[in-house]
């Protein structure tokens, strides 16, 4: 064989900055809030190409709704100061829960801080019936559709009052009649069953829709592919989210994105119409997610909408972020923080005032108290009552096979 | 929302109930495709989809006409993705459809993996009821048709180590649309692996004999209509009482003909569904004849097989005056030129048996 | 909940026509040929979007090649006839090796009839030491690199001639030497797996690339994404090639393309520049797959290029296609036949002629039935020379294992 | 290619061997992080890949400081893609590197099965050797760690059935150390489960006593250098002659609590490898005692205790004084809160000690 002409050479994507750098953002591009155009819902993929390169921003740096996109949105002043609320109580939600891992009341804990605006509105393009098939950061979409919170903490602290009987990691929450299908703790595994929910739903004449949801680094795994190549196929009504939070536990989102400039891209190679949205601005998530859902509600099929975000916390209450990345860089991301950016636009519109605010935290740190304390009355992890361990053998089928009752007895139960 | 039809029952004892008035299936194919007409025609949730199945029918044949009588949204093609296979019907049962998917050849389940074992298997269990699974997954399985390591594989092994699964492989047209039409109406999801040596007729491992019809077969016409075949409970295929061999699939019919051939008056138990199983029957005839020689034709080590042979050990212990004798596919991929060398056919069986014997 | 307010719809995708109709492939846009750009190799993929939409054709109808790519096409004109030489020896092995099945001398045959450009063109922008990682419809990359064609016949046979030992399907080659990695079943593992093999290469300093190949109803398959997710990140030497056949046994190629034009456009989602070639003008995919292949040599990341054929035989020798499409459809094939094209081109060129078109075939088939003859002096599947049973275990592990020297005596070897 | 550094061997029986002049590995991370090191020194062609692995150093931290020591070349992050990394591992062996990939957790093999089942184990059997694919596939396995269902399977059933693969589960860092480097050599594919609840101690299922160090334990420090701990041998950990115990990974350590808390004089063995497996060893023993219980935290059915219940009923018939007992996770998922009534810890492996010898 020849001897080598040009030694082959690999590209190693990293982020811009390391920890001890500056942080650094300049390389995300910034359009104005207001400046990308609203196309009609029935427009074909092909002539939409721009909406996944661009950003859909509502909320100016005055707090103002601007553009095409605040125009058509029908969102009265209640639904924004609720949306406020919404976010206000995950994140002091999110806040005990982290205390009370720490505290040794659980084993674990996933925040959502920084990404509270993305469930929290996308709730408002749902009906009664529709169905999420959620990660582990969209609590929110519990918390706006009212679910009661202490049940919420019962999962977390795994004991009695669980619905799901201790049997699941802390924040795998599930409610069939809250539309929150069971989280999986195999990444990406629900993408593709939600492409499947809203063709079971289709099939069967029904007019509910399903909403697939996953981050940026589970964009790698396989069932991405799938969900994309039936929901494309089959014109399935589902709305296909990215949460690109910049960060997939140590790995930064360009290494999962490669060579495509955005994760909306991904959509294009199917046909399917792609948004990129600002996630922290909270009336850009509604607005685009009512977009793709009235998409799929007239059967126009799929659509992927990437909402650009920043998880400030560490990826889970294993993790130390400072490993990998500087210190500061939460400070600097350039999208802000959504409660601040919601709370300066409802200032603006002259419905909510610094006093209120504080007052508003005040109360709902009272509620998420009332609620903790509700859930803890029946135990946390390692006290107070706890599923039965003969629970264990329940509902791995519906009915009980020989072979467990045996391992039942001999369990001692 | 379904219709609750005429419910003729097959128990393990009762198994020599024949066709009825019309046409029967008279293809371990056509009993399936039956049974399929059947559940599509009382259930309208029920929902029959994969690879070729639509249109064409199944490179089987299989599904050959359900499209045009049910319609293309009761039966229709995929995409080449088993994981997407999997992963739509999860979904799609998690809102409250049926669906009965193929996976063209077991050997190609494996992309499927994940979405069986992480995800149908424990809805139910994660969500403590809340979402189920009532799926089926069909898959051609075994070998005997000259299809190589990609053709031929016997992956049963692999979904009863996975509980929350139920896992099914009939012998013969009869049982096949039985226990088809019980895993549709099950409410968890359902492994169904049809023996593919055995669509067109009964095959007893003789590949250089003439092919013999399921006309001929006591078991080899489906009646028609709506019956079940329970899951969960082997049949005794022949009564005998000096060794009891355990098989399933293409390797009943092996271990019969071994056993003919020999003249041992063996007992062959057709386990029919393996997980959850019948270790009631099993025990009871162990325990009667003393000696058990377990067959399959999928490779040996960490075969299920050895889970047999564990439980029969423990079991039957005291009445066992033998080792149990495993008789499998060689620990090597299924060859192409030597498959007959590679398949455990009667004269392997039979020397098992003669094995087992001997101990006294 | 409310009652179904408008039903959903799911839209089942099929082919323009299906037995008993007449052929229509009106729906088929065929640019002329010459009329697409050919830009320069290091071109942002951004900005070479058409190209995945386009169709590069060389030859024109009156076999002229013509337009930037044929411009700078270096082939002379021994290379072009060895090219309509390639070709012509493919057709006459698939001709006799389905024969040789009808005949039971084998269980299985797969056919290239009408794709034959593909394989024996690309093997053109391949160096010695390159790796394919093809399916079982490239054997053209065999014959076009000299492999023995009896030793492909002794795989086909499986008989003591085979390399693999009659462990694989027949069709199933394997040849290090010649660039041919071991064809799976499984569709879809050798596409990642060649990304793999390439970044080796990259990683050793060495200079050799890779090519994947897949079929268009196996691009659904995971392993094509992961293949895309790798490529892309690591900007890996590798041409990713799609052979679109229009057919996957008896699914039209609609159903994996879902709603995307092209399949050469899931590239784009990924950043990945994507041609769209004429599969049936064997210059059109040296050009294209010199181009791919001078960018992978040159450290630019992958190309990912899509063929536009037909399959005009039954998927394998166990198909009957006239069950799923009209059986004039080839013949209809607007792309005509490879052979043909490039022979109407080497006459125009002067090179050719129709007599010695005839002459070649009666000498090309006098080759085969050779060929033919040496691999069935050693054996059939089922007569003659066969590789021992005993040699079932071997290369199970680089050393047999006690459990596996068990199971040998207990075979009688 | 690949230089050929002094050769430490530790071998089943002398396992006492201890750290030397420098800074030996003191818990399992360190000797697998050092294993690693050792192999990225000696052999140019390996390469350590995988979720996190690279500037992070993995979420257990088994390959920290790696990627600055040898390169990013040499060791780098993935995107989240199990069959990604597996795929793209095959096609680099093939290529004639050494690649060494962690799956982040045992529990999310599943979408890379396909690539480990039919391409790396059958990939030098189907090309008769002319590819190969000498890959090593590193996981973290079993619960203890209140991960639930899932980041607590043991899936090691999952590979003792596929022929063509090796399947190692070490118990302590001097094995650890020495047969990552074995699988690292070894010409065909491994995978190397490492039982996560040992990384920083040794567990014996006494989950609420202190957690004891490595340091304080003869199997943990790894010493500095090269070794091998060959493959396919097994270890013997307590001498006996009342029964004999088949443990591996962390069940060794709550086996032989189970023992020492019992008094009975059982030989605990530690299989060390899986597959292929020491069967001598293990027969040698049974033969011996008479009595066998088998141990692992996998589900019971289809588990790999079944493969040796079945092989040693088979080879011991004549000298068991009872069945081969089997202690394994219950048959249901891993769950959270009562993730202690779940593991079979030592009171169980007690009982069922005590119940085999019982019989008579
Ligand atoms: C199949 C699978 N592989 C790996 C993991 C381990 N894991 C858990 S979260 C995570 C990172 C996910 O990142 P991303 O998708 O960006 O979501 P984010 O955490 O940022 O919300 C990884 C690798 C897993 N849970 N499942
Ligand atoms: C994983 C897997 N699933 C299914 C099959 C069965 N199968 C073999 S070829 C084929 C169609 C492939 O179509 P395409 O990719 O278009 O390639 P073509 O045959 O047209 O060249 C199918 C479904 C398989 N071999 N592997
Ligand atoms: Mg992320
Ligand atoms: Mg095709």
């Amino acid at each position: 064989m020849k001897p080598v002409e040009r030694p082959l050479e690999l590209f190693f994507a990293e982020p811009a900055v390391r920890p001890g750098a500056e942080p650094d953002f300049s390389g995300l591009d910034l359009p104005a809030a207001g400046s990308l155009r609203r196309p009609p819902v029935d427009s074909p993929a092909e002539e939409m190409r721009d909406m996944a390169f661009g950003l859909i921003r509502l909320l100016d740096d005055d707090g103002q709704a601007v553009g095409p996109w605040a125009d058509t949105l029908d969102l009265d002043d209640a639904a924004r100061m609720s949306g406020l609320r919404h976010m206000m109580t995950l994140r002091a939600y999110d806040a005990r829960m982290l205390l009370a891992q720490r505290q040794q009341k659980t084993s674990f804990y996933m925040q959502h801080l920084g990404e509270e605006a993305i469930s929290c509105a996308f709730h408002l393009a749902l009906r009664s019936g529709d169905m999420n098939f959620p990660t582990y950061r969209q609590a929110g979409l519990l918390i706006a559709s009212g679910y009661p919170m202490a049940t919420m903490m019962c999962q977390v602290y795994g004991n009695d009052g669980d619905p799901v009987r201790g049997r699941q990691l802390p924040v795998f929450y599930s409610s069939k009649s809250h539309g929150f299908f069971s989280i999986s703790g195999n990444l990406g595994t629900q993408y593709v069953q939600a492409v499947g929910w809203a063709m079971g739903s289709a099939l069967s004449g029904d007019d509910k829709i399903a909403a697939a949801w996953i981050g940026d680094g589970s964009t790698a795994e396989s069932d991405f592919h799938a969900a994309l190549v039936f929901a494309s196929g089959y014109r399935v009504p589902v709305v296909l989210n990215i949460v690109n939070n910049q960060w997939a536990i140590s790995t930064f989102q360009g290494l999962a994105r490669g060579g495509a400039g955005t994760f909306a891209a991904r959509g294009l190679g199917f046909g399917i119409p792609a948004l990129r949205v600002d996630g922290n601005d909270y009336l850009a998530v509604v607005a685009a997610a009512r977009w793709a859902s009235e998409r799929a509600r007239r059967s126009l099929g799929p659509t992927l909408i990437e909402y650009v975000t920043y998880r400030v916390a560490g990826h889970s209450t294993s993790d130390d972020p400072s490993a990998y990345r500087p210190s500061g860089e939460s400070a600097c991301w350039p999208l802000g923080d959504p409660l601040m950016r919601l709370k300066q636009h409802l200032i603006a519109r002259g419905l909510w005032s610094e006093d209120r605010h504080v007052q508003a935290e005040a109360e709902i740190m009272g509620e998420v108290q009332a609620a903790q304390k509700e859930a803890e009355q029946i135990g946390t992890l390692h006290s107070g009552r706890r599923p039965s361990p003969a629970e264990m053998f329940n509902d791995v089928y519906a009915e009980m096979p020989p072979h467990l009752r045996r391992q039942r007895q001999l369990a001692g139960y | 929302m379904m219709s609750m039809p005429r419910c003729l029952r097959i128990c393990g004892g009762n198994d020599s109930l024949r066709g009825t008035d019309a046409m029967p299936a008279t293809t371990m194919i056509d009993a399936i495709r039956d049974a399929l007409d059947v559940a599509l025609t009382d259930d309208p949730t029920v929902t029959v989809f994969g690879q070729d199945v639509g249109y064409f029918g199944g490179v089987f044949r299989c599904t050959a006409g359900l499209q045009k009588k049910h319609g293309i949204d009761r039966c229709f093609d995929t995409p080449i993705s088993e994981l997407g296979i999997v992963g739509v019907a999860i979904g799609m049962a998690a809102y409250g459809r049926k669906p009965v998917v193929e996976i063209q050849f077991a050997d190609y389940m494996y992309p499927a993996y994940d979405q069986i074992v992480s995800e149908a298997a424990r809805l139910r269990y994660r969500t403590a009821g809340e979402f189920t699974c009532p799926i089926v997954i069909r898959m051609p399985t075994g070998g005997g048709i000259f299809g190589a390591q990609t053709h031929s594989q016997s992956p049963e092994a692999l979904f009863t180590h996975v509980t929350g699964l139920k896992v099914v492989m009939p012998s013969n047209p009869i049982d096949a649309k039985g226990l088809l039409l019980s895993a549709i109406d099950d409410p968890d999801p359902v492994i169904f692996l049809e023996p593919k040596r055995l669509y067109n007729g009964p095959f007893d491992g003789h590949h250089d004999r003439p092919v013999s019809p399921w006309r001929t077969h006591p078991m080899g016409e489906a009646p028609l209509g709506r019956y079940l075949v329970p899951l969960g409970q082997a049949a005794i295929r022949r009564k005998g009482a000096a060794l009891t061999v355990l098989a399933y699939g293409t390797m009943v019919h092996v271990a019969l003909a071994a056993v003919e051939e020999t003249a041992i008056d063996a007992e062959v138990i057709d386990l029919r569904t393996l997980l959850p199983l019948d270790l009631e029957t099993i025990v009871a005839s162990v325990r009667k004849t003393g000696r058990c020689v377990v067959v399959h034709e999928a490779t040996l080590t960490s075969g299920f097989g050895a889970e047999l042979a564990a439980l029969v050990q423990a079991e039957c212990f005291w009445h066992l005056h033998a080792p149990v004798e495993r008789v499998a596919g060689w620990d090597t991929p299924y060859p192409h030129t030597n498959e007959w060398d590679y398949f455990p056919g009667p004269a392997r069986v039979a020397a098992a048996c003669r094995r087992v014997l001997e101990v006294q």
